[in-house]
């Protein structure tokens, strides 16, 4: 690094990505290098309908500065219903946090299918320049250890 | 003695310049003790704060220390800061309960550094009731509301001017930089004993409450008193006496400390042990555990009742349990002795 | 002849007909032997977009399958490969495989694409419908299996000019690949198997388009065909799915598709209707409209709109009324390309009414029909089968399956044209077939892997240990591979940290175990590639060291760090430690996980004695299984009792009369007939049903086959005038010369009585063909009568196309009426008229009738409600049995142990349900061949001292796994259910269920990391 | 109300003396003017420290699967519906439980009003008007002016689910989700700023929870040590993460009684969250919870073409 100038922003995003389609959609992005920016950090879990959305809360809790959640395509999952279970939470839980104040953008939801390869590296992209221009996580729900307000 | 309030207002923005200067202080609709910068920001005609100014020398969430990994090597760092405090305007039953959770950070054998080299460092400046609630009790508690136990000076609110009295010798060296005193007139000196005559209206019978206790553990009292208790901390976390916490370690990827929270006894998870045994699993156990703790065990291990009537679990109570209709309840128990 | 026969079978084809037999007799105890001409297995669904009438995407619901079969133990694939003689007969073939040189050495190969980098050769891709190109090396598609690529010989130019001057030509691959895979010097092979049994699903063509010069395909740029069409559509096609001309990149705001390409032609002897077509036709332009981001106006040209599957016609209802696709009904003249210079084809056209019109669009998609293929024909004649004259194998009837020749069986589009879910279908019957010829060699030539005995690791310290891979140079050339190993050397619980060059190679594997043991791990990470392709091989390598395979993560650092951050090295180096290090943390967490066995129950119980049933049944019991068959009615048979001819003619009395007879005596059926079902308990392995007569049935399957009903028409003077007959009734009057048809002259059909309405918005796919029948035979026996048949679209799909242009050449008139002008039936003192407005004409005729003739629609059961209650299966808004996937498990339910045919899924013809019956008893095999009902483990989980009853986890619970136990008032999770969704874990509000190898604790702490 | 009082009496005399149930749970006067408190009444000569009137603020609910034996409960609208809920969610068994229906007319929003007079020495009502002595001043109310911000926009003040109902039916008032809408009308610096004022008084005293009837599970997430979702901390960051945590656990079940709000010693508006949660709910999937036993919990249930709006724009 050259003296003087500043590292730019690289925010690191959660990623939750089901095993049978997104997870698979990232592999083909790979396999077709499409290239995307590095900022996601995956968790592989089985179906979009294993995502408690305390993982969210925590994820940003913990300081993640975006999250990506990533199902099959309502009708594609692989154990019939589980993304049509979750929808209603995101759908509940998006709006909830955008109404307390966390910035839009920082939590994103979207279903990418197995092959849809280019596009989960647009969905990458497209994540990460919002939660970059959001700048790092100093929202609402970020535990910056002090423990009490004062 | 008194000094006028115009004159304590300046010395006390000027003090902010060395202390850190905590005061009732209106905020979000309710008034709570929090740092003052001017004496323009202090409330004036409040009852009590809503919430106790305990958390002052005993925060609800407190860093102990906390460590930092690097590789395999491991650094702690003390997160104890101590600076000079004056605590302006705290009421007697406040200033009385100080003295009471001195005797559970200090005894024989410990002293714990984080509350009191807080409290070493505060200078308590009391402010007498002038007007009483009618969930004010604590004239049954033994103090009144002009009491000055726990107190370096105590003042008296008596209009464009506070009666200023001292107490300690904490007191007294602050008192030379509040600035020149003068004497009351007849007509202030008939507020002040009026002020220091004052009793609540509201009061309970504790004469007999801690023999009475000894003998009510397995008493069918409690089968009943706790029914309609929700189990919430309010009571605990509004009472300025009660001061149990439970310590915990928190990391959060290569950093991690150790913090201090209070608790309380009216959660089931205060006594849950690792195993899953729980030694006082219903209502009823933590019900009676709350007013033995109050008005029998810290008697004995400490000499003082466990409340100053404040009347804060009173009024923040969410199914109205009241606490004088408990200990009423206890005085009208009927003991079977064997 | 030799007397013992063989547990083996040869399946012929691996695409979706091939991979579903395969599995399904793998799975129930046979060795399978599986051929596939081309390079990979997977054959046509994985290059289509989405499936009708769901719009699921095709890869994403066939992927899990590929890898299952690529991986199964006892399925032998065989790629490049084609079947060249056979000899012996059913139970005993000898079968010789010839295997095409690869040129590459599928162990060795990683999938890793350097040799196809380097490669200089550019060719047409046939996978992309030659739209885009691919090398001379290359690999079908990115998910196909074996994960290998391949030389295709006649591009390479090593292959095609070898060594010159003592150089060689190229060879650059043999440079790129580090694994050392390539092996220019591969010969062909012969492989001699001996199976007892084959299937043969070889699929089909799609049409040339180019012999029909009308439609200017290969002249003009912008028609192409459907299968081209999808590859547009396709998020993995040559421009990722955005829908683009491929010839100008132009994004196309008007699309026409034209129907009936190639299909319902009898000029070029394909007077047979393929099927497929319309629906395709619609999904693609729905799935045109929502692809593109700017308005697509599509329009279909058809003749007959063909929507007669399950759900189909509501497919295209909405895609007419919701989604504005056009259609128009017509016929083509020619397609011609505009003057303009854009590119763009006209089309000609003349409409009904005969008006002479013309149409500009950017894009023609002509829905080509499907063919018997070249190498289908050719298998037909090396097995010496019957074909029929379009060049499919002719089945014997009424078998669903059977070849000409005893011990043969065929699947999918080889016997004729046929969408997926009936393909699945056939393959599972198939496989049943085979299943109970060779019921006596199950289990005789499978093999089981062994293991050492599992170390107990409970309560150790955890050891974990670490290889990172550098995958030649996929992940190594871009991520610092050392500082990577370094790092995890400081991770908790992390005792050794190491890089491996191919970690899944074999020497890596040896060396793996060899460390496990050296330094005592109890848990592994490897950062490497995929776990979707390479879990289960490191997981074998932890079972091979005495460790539970879920002591184990992986972490993508090639997919999904070195190849897609390749201008980042840094970055992609900071992100595979961060990968690392949430494999490391989950891993330290995971506990083993051992399967869990539950008793098996070896009877099944099959309800429903209709042809469904009994042959279900028959089906079952041939493959050795005890058989409960539940009928209510005194008498087995069904409906079909009321069938006097099928539909290819067969005598159906005779037919149901040996059934029934076969049942009777058979041994291992045991009937329980005039009775029905009281009530049902449990689950898979371990059913009990009551009768109404007290008796108790143990089972471990169950099979709905509760058939249909027909509809009783309120319309058209029904029940008021005897003259107006059903189908049933009508086939019945025939064949006993009733006195109402004795003398009638004029019979009038009306089509879509009760279907294709509000009331049932579905088609009921028979009664076009079954009208066109007795029309037929109405002509037969009485060649004066007057026959009209009023119908809203022709649905005489496959070969019954045949059957329609002859009764149009046996002079029966075909009036078309639309849905909202119906035809009217009025009494004129006793003489019935039929009034109907003539689209042709465009104006109403009258028609006085004899005979009317009414198609009633078939309806879902009665009981159905019942069942679906007491089985936990569900039902569609009409009715009908809901399967548990509309594509690819058309008889299963998303219940386990619980499966269907007939009529109490949809309406069929008769050869179609004995082919779904047989697909179900095949279904229903597979699970009763298990010793116990297994489940990998990892399951959900109850916390005990969490679970409040409140019944959350149960609802959420699409495999009906989990119950609320209100006695002990805690869930109970049924192991031999749960799937592992997880979704009753997230759901949970108090934490009480969680799931094994994804605990809230794990995702927890690894978000600790962040 | 006098009759309706004197009608809970006898309903509740009866019921002990029949042997019916083993406790009535109700209202009996409290301690402090304005306010009720619940009593747990066994024997039918105690029957006649019940009480009915607008400080029976409680939701009763909260005690049903709590107090074991057969039970006879006094329900408000909100407090049926609360029943309701738990009756579905199997905490509650239906034969256990005798539902005493009361129409309410809203409860009395004391903070309001001691906000202005200070803590208040001496209260009446009568006839709709609230005569309040207190600290700082006398004063009197017209009711519906010091009425319970939940009681404002309540859709069912009838009972929807009794054994005896109790006194005729009050007037269903037209209610939308105005206050839900005049917040997400806000900015979103001004909404952020809302909420951590808000949450910046919580002190985790876990009394809205504890009220709520809704709640609960043995071990609530925020007690849970593995997995630790929380610290212990109490900013207004921790805060919202376990009131947002929390109205998400709520969603679809919420049966908008106001509980938590009341329960709250430090005047925290969490129904804030839950109002919104529940204003998504009747748009996205048209349910209200509570109301009728075929309706399932909203999130226990999906439809294939549930909206999708929270996907990310591409």
């Amino acid at each position: 690094m050259i003296m003087g100038e500043t590292k730019p922003y690289e925010p690191k995003i959660a990623a939750f990505l089901c095993n049978w389609c997104s997870y698979a959609g990232a592999d083909l992005a790979g396999v077709g290098r499409f290239q995307y920016p590095a900022t996601i950090r995956t968790i592989r879990v089985p179906c979009s309908g294993r995502i408690n959305p305390l993982y969210i809360l925590k994820a940003m809790a913990n300081g993640a500065d975006g999250v990506l959640v990533s199902g099959c395509h309502p009708g594609d999952c692989h154990y019939m219903s589980g993304n049509y279970v979750a929808r209603r939470k995101f759908a509940l839980i998006d709006s909830l946090l955008k109404h307390v104040g966390l910035e839009e953008g920082r939590v994103n939801f979207s279903w990418v299918s197995a092959a849809e390869g280019v596009r989960f590296a647009e969905v990458v992209k497209g994540v990460t320049e919002r939660v970059a221009a959001l700048g790092p996580n100093t929202g609402v729900f970020k535990v910056d250890g002090g423990g009490t307000d004062e | 003695m008194k000094i006028s309030k115009e004159k304590f207002g300046q010395s006390f923005d000027a003090l902010t310049a060395e202390y850190q200067v905590v005061a009732p202080v209106s905020e979000a609709g309710a008034v709570n003790f929090k740092t003052a910068k001017s004496f323009s920001e202090v409330k004036q005609d409040y009852l009590n704060s809503k919430l106790p100014p305990k958390s002052l020398l005993f925060p609800q969430h407190e860093k102990l220390l906390s460590y930092v990994k690097e590789g395999k090597d491991i650094t702690v760092k003390n997160e104890l800061k101590v600076g000079k405090t004056v605590l302006f305007g705290i009421r007697p039953c406040d200033a009385k309960a100080m003295l009471l959770l001195d005797k559970v950070f200090k005894n024989d054998q410990y002293r714990d550094p984080y509350y009191f080299d807080r409290r070493d460092n505060t200078v308590i400046i009391g402010l007498a009731c002038n007007k009483i609630a009618p969930t004010c009790f604590c004239s049954s508690m033994g103090i009144s509301p002009a009491c000055s136990e726990g107190s370096d000076l105590l003042l008296i609110d008596l209009g464009d001017s506070y009666n200023v009295e001292v107490i300690t010798e904490k007191g007294k060296e602050l008192l030379a930089s509040l600035g020149e005193l003068s004497e009351l007139s007849a007509q202030e000196q008939a507020l002040v004993d009026t002020v220091k005559s004052a009793q609540t209206t509201s009061k309970v019978d504790v004469s007999t409450i801690t023999a009475k206790l000894d003998k009510m553990f397995d008493n069918s009292y409690w089968d009943t008193l706790h029914e309609k208790c929700l189990g919430c901390n309010a009571c605990s976390f509004s009472c300025p006496t009660c001061h149990c916490f439970d310590i915990s370690e928190e990391v959060i990827k290569s950093e991690g400390s150790r913090v201090r929270t209070w608790d309380a006894c009216m959660a089931p998870l205060f006594t849950l042990h690792g195993s899953g045994h729980n030694p006082r699993d219903k209502k009823k156990s933590r019900w009676r555990q709350r007013m033995m703790h109050k008005f029998n065990y810290f008697v004995h291990n400490n000499g003082d009742i466990a409340c100053v009537g404040c009347g804060r679990c009173i009024k923040g109570c969410p199914v109205n349990m009241d606490i004088r209709q408990a200990i009423d309840g206890v005085n009208k128990a009927e003991v079977v002795v064997d | 002849m030799s007397q013992s026969k063989i547990g083996a079978v040869l399946i012929v084809g691996a695409g979706i007909a091939g991979i579903q037999s395969a599995l399904d007799l793998a799975e129930s105890g046979y060795l399978v032997h599986l051929v596939e001409e081309s390079s990979a297995i997977g054959g046509t669904m994985p290059m289509l977009d989405k499936t009708f009438p769901t719009n699921d995407c095709s890869m994403c619901i066939l992927s899990p399958k590929l890898v299952e079969c690529g991986r199964h133990l006892n399925i032998r694939i065989y790629t490049n490969s084609q079947v060249v003689k056979t000899e012996g007969e059913a139970g005993n073939f000898k079968v010789t495989i010839k295997q095409k040189a690869r040129y590459i050495d599928t162990e060795k190969c990683t999938g890793c694409g350097s040799c196809a980098s380097v490669c200089p050769v550019k060719v047409d891709d046939e996978f992309n419908q030659g739209i885009g190109k691919r090398k001379a090396v290359f690999k079908q598609y990115s998910q196909a299996f074996p994960n290998a690529f391949a030389i295709d010989d006649k591009n390479c130019l090593f292959q095609k000019h070898g060594t010159i001057k003592g150089k060689d030509v190229c060879k650059k691959c043999v440079e790129a690949c580090q694994a050392g895979a390539i092996d220019h010097a591969m010969q062909d092979k012969e492989i001699d198997v001996e199976v007892g049994s084959m299937i043969l699903n070889p699929g089909f063509k799609v049409f040339d388009a180019s012999r029909l010069v009308y439609y200017g395909y290969g002249k003009i740029k912008s028609v192409v065909t459907s299968l081209e069409f999808e590859r547009l559509l396709s998020a993995s096609g040559p421009f990722d799915g955005h829908l683009v001309r491929p010839f100008d990149q132009k994004e196309p705001q008007k699309i026409a598709w034209i129907q009936c390409v190639g299909s319902r032609n009898a000029k070029i002897n394909n007077n047979y209707c393929s099927g497929v077509c319309c629906m395709y036709a619609i999904k693609e332009a729905v799935i045109a409209k929502e692809h593109s981001h700017i308005p697509v106006d599509t329009t279909i040209f058809y003749m007959d709109m063909r929507t007669h599957g399950k759900d189909f016609e509501k497919y295209y209802d909405s895609a007419k009324n919701q989604h504005g696709v056009k259609f128009i009904r017509s016929r083509i003249y020619e397609v011609n390309e505009a003057e303009d210079g854009s590119g763009d084809s006209v089309i000609r056209y003349s409409t009904e009414d005969g008006q002479i019109l013309s149409e500009q669009y950017d894009l023609v998609v002509l829905s080509v029909g499907l063919e018997a293929g070249d190498s289908s024909k050719e298998l037909s004649k090396i097995l010496d089968l019957k074909v029929n004259k379009f060049g499919f194998a002719e089945l014997e009837p009424l078998t669903g399956v059977n070849t000409s020749k005893e011990g043969i069986f065929a699947a999918g589009v080889f016997s004729g044209p046929r969408d997926i879910p009936e393909t699945v279908m056939q393959a599972s019957a198939a496989a049943s077939a085979v299943a109970s010829l060779l019921s006596e060699e199950r289990g005789t030539l499978v093999s089981e892997k062994q293991y050492p005995p599992e170390l107990d690791v409970a309560g150790d310290v955890i050891r974990t240990g670490v290889f990172i891979c550098h995958c030649g140079v996929n992940i190594g050339s871009i991520v610092d591979v050392p500082a990577v190993v370094e790092y995890a050397k400081t991770l908790p619980t992390v005792v050794m940290a190491t890089e491996k060059i191919y970690a899944c190679s074999q020497d890596a594997q040896a060396s793996m175990k060899a460390l496990i043991e050296e330094y005592k791990l109890n848990r592994v990470v490897v950062s490497s590639c995929s776990p979707r392709t390479h879990e289960p091989l490191f997981q074998e390598t932890l079972k091979e060291a005495g460790l539970n395979a879920h002591l184990f993560d992986m972490a993508n650092i090639r997919d999904q760090c070195s190849w897609v951050h390749m201008n980042e090295p840094e970055k992609a180096t900071e992100k595979a430690k961060d990968l690392t290090r949430l494999a490391v943390v989950r891993a330290s967490m995971q506990q083993p996980v051992k399967p869990v066995f539950m008793a098996m129950n070896h009877a099944a119980l099959v309800i429903g004695g209709g042809i469904a049933g009994m042959t279900s049944a028959l089906s079952l019991a041939d493959q050795g299984y005890e058989v409960h068959l539940v009928e209510k009615d005194t008498t087995l048979g069904g409906v079909a009792r009321r069938f006097s001819k099928g539909f290819r003619g067969e005598d159906m009395k005779a037919f149901v009369a040996e059934l029934v007879e076969s049942v009777n005596k058979h041994p291992n059926i045991k009937l329980h007939v005039g009775t029905q079902i009281k009530e049902v308990g449990g689950f898979l392995g371990s059913f009990t049903t009551t009768l109404d007569n007290g008796e108790q049935i143990a089972h471990g399957v169950a099979l709905i086959m509760i058939g249909g009903q027909e509809y009783q028409p309120k319309e058209y003077l029904y029940g008021q005038d005897a003259r107006v007959m059903t189908q049933l009734e009508l086939d019945e009057a025939l064949v006993s010369n009733d006195s109402r048809v004795d003398k009638a002259q004029n019979y009038v059909f009306v089509q879509c009585v009760g279907s294709r309405c509000e009331e049932n918005p579905y088609c009921s796919r028979t009664c076009c063909t079954k009208s066109v029948k007795l029309a037929l035979k109405v002509k037969t026996q009485n060649p004066a009568a007057k026959v009209f048949i009023l119908y809203r679209d022709m649905r005489t799909y496959g070969y019954f196309e045949e059957d329609y242009e002859l009764a149009r050449r046996s002079g029966i008139i075909f009036v078309r009426f639309s849905e909202n002008e119906k035809p009217v039936v009025t009494k004129e003192g006793e003489t019935l008229v039929v009034t109907v407005k003539d689209h042709v004409l465009g104006c109403p005729i009258e028609i006085e009738a004899d005979v009317i003739c009414l198609a009633a629609a078939i309806v879902a059961p009665a009981d159905g409600a019942k069942l679906s209650q007491w089985f936990k299966v569900p039902l569609n808004k009409e009715g009908f049995f809901l399967e548990a996937h509309m594509k690819l498990r058309p008889v299963d339910f998303s219940t386990d142990g619980v499966f269907m045919a007939g009529l109490a899924h949809s309406p069929k013809n008769t050869e179609e349900v004995i082919a779904q019956a047989k697909a179900a008893a095949g279904r229903a095999g597979v699970a009763l061949s298990k010793e116990m009902v297994e489940s990998a483990g990892l399951n959900a989980f109850v916390d005990k001292r969490k679970c409040t009853a409140c019944g959350t986890c149960e609802a959420v619970c699409s495999a009906k796994a989990v119950s609320v136990d209100m006695v002990n008032r805690v869930a109970v999770v049924n192991d031999a259910l749960c799937k592992g969704c997880g979704a009753c874990a997230s759901s949970c509000r108090c934490g009480a269920i969680n799931l094994r190898g994804c605990t809230n604790q794990q995702i927890a702490a690894m978000l600790n990391t962040f | 109300m006098n009759s309706i009082i004197d009608d809970i009496r006898a309903a509740a005399r009866q019921l002990l003396a029949d042997g019916k149930v083993d406790v009535v749970i109700g209202y009996e006067k409290g301690s402090l003017p304005l306010k009720s408190t619940p009593c747990f009444v066994r024997s039918p000569q105690d029957a006649d420290k019940l009480i009915w009137d607008e400080t029976c603020e409680n939701n009763l609910a909260t005690y049903a699967a709590q107090t074991a034996g057969k039970k006879a409960i006094i329900a408000k609208g909100c407090d049926s519906r609360a029943l309701m809920v738990l009756l579905q969610e199997n905490q509650l068994v239906r034969d256990d439980l005798y539902i005493i229906g009361v129409s309410c007319p809203g409860v009395i929003d004391k903070n309001k009003i001691e906000a202005e007079t200070g803590e208040i020495i001496e209260a009446t009502i009568t006839d709709g008007k609230v005569s309040v002595k207190g600290i700082a001043c006398d004063k009197e109310y017209n009711f519906a002016d010091v009425k319970d911000a939940t009681c404002q926009t309540c859709r069912y003040p009838n009972p929807v689910i009794v054994d005896l109902k109790i006194g005729g039916s009050v007037e269903v008032p037209q209610s939308d989700f105005a206050d839900v809408i005049a917040l997400e009308n806000k900015s979103d610096a001004e909404r952020k700023a809302y909420f951590k004022e808000q949450m910046s008084k919580c002190i985790r005293c876990y009394a809205c929870r504890n009220a709520c009837p809704m709640c609960y599970c043995q071990e609530c997430f925020v007690d849970c040590n593995a997995p630790k979702w929380l610290t212990g901390g109490v900013d207004s960051a921790e805060n919202l993460l376990f009131q947002t945590g929390r109205a998400l656990h709520l969603a679809g079940r919420c049966v908008e009684c106001g509980a938590c709000s009341r329960a709250c010693p430090q005047g925290v508006d969490i129904r804030a969250l839950s109002r919104k949660v529940n204003k998504d709910v009747k748009e996205m999937y048209n349910h209200e919870s509570g109301i009728s036993e075929d309706i399932k919990p909203a999130l226990n249930v999906y439809s294939a073409d549930d909206p999708e709006e929270f996907l990310v724009k591409e």
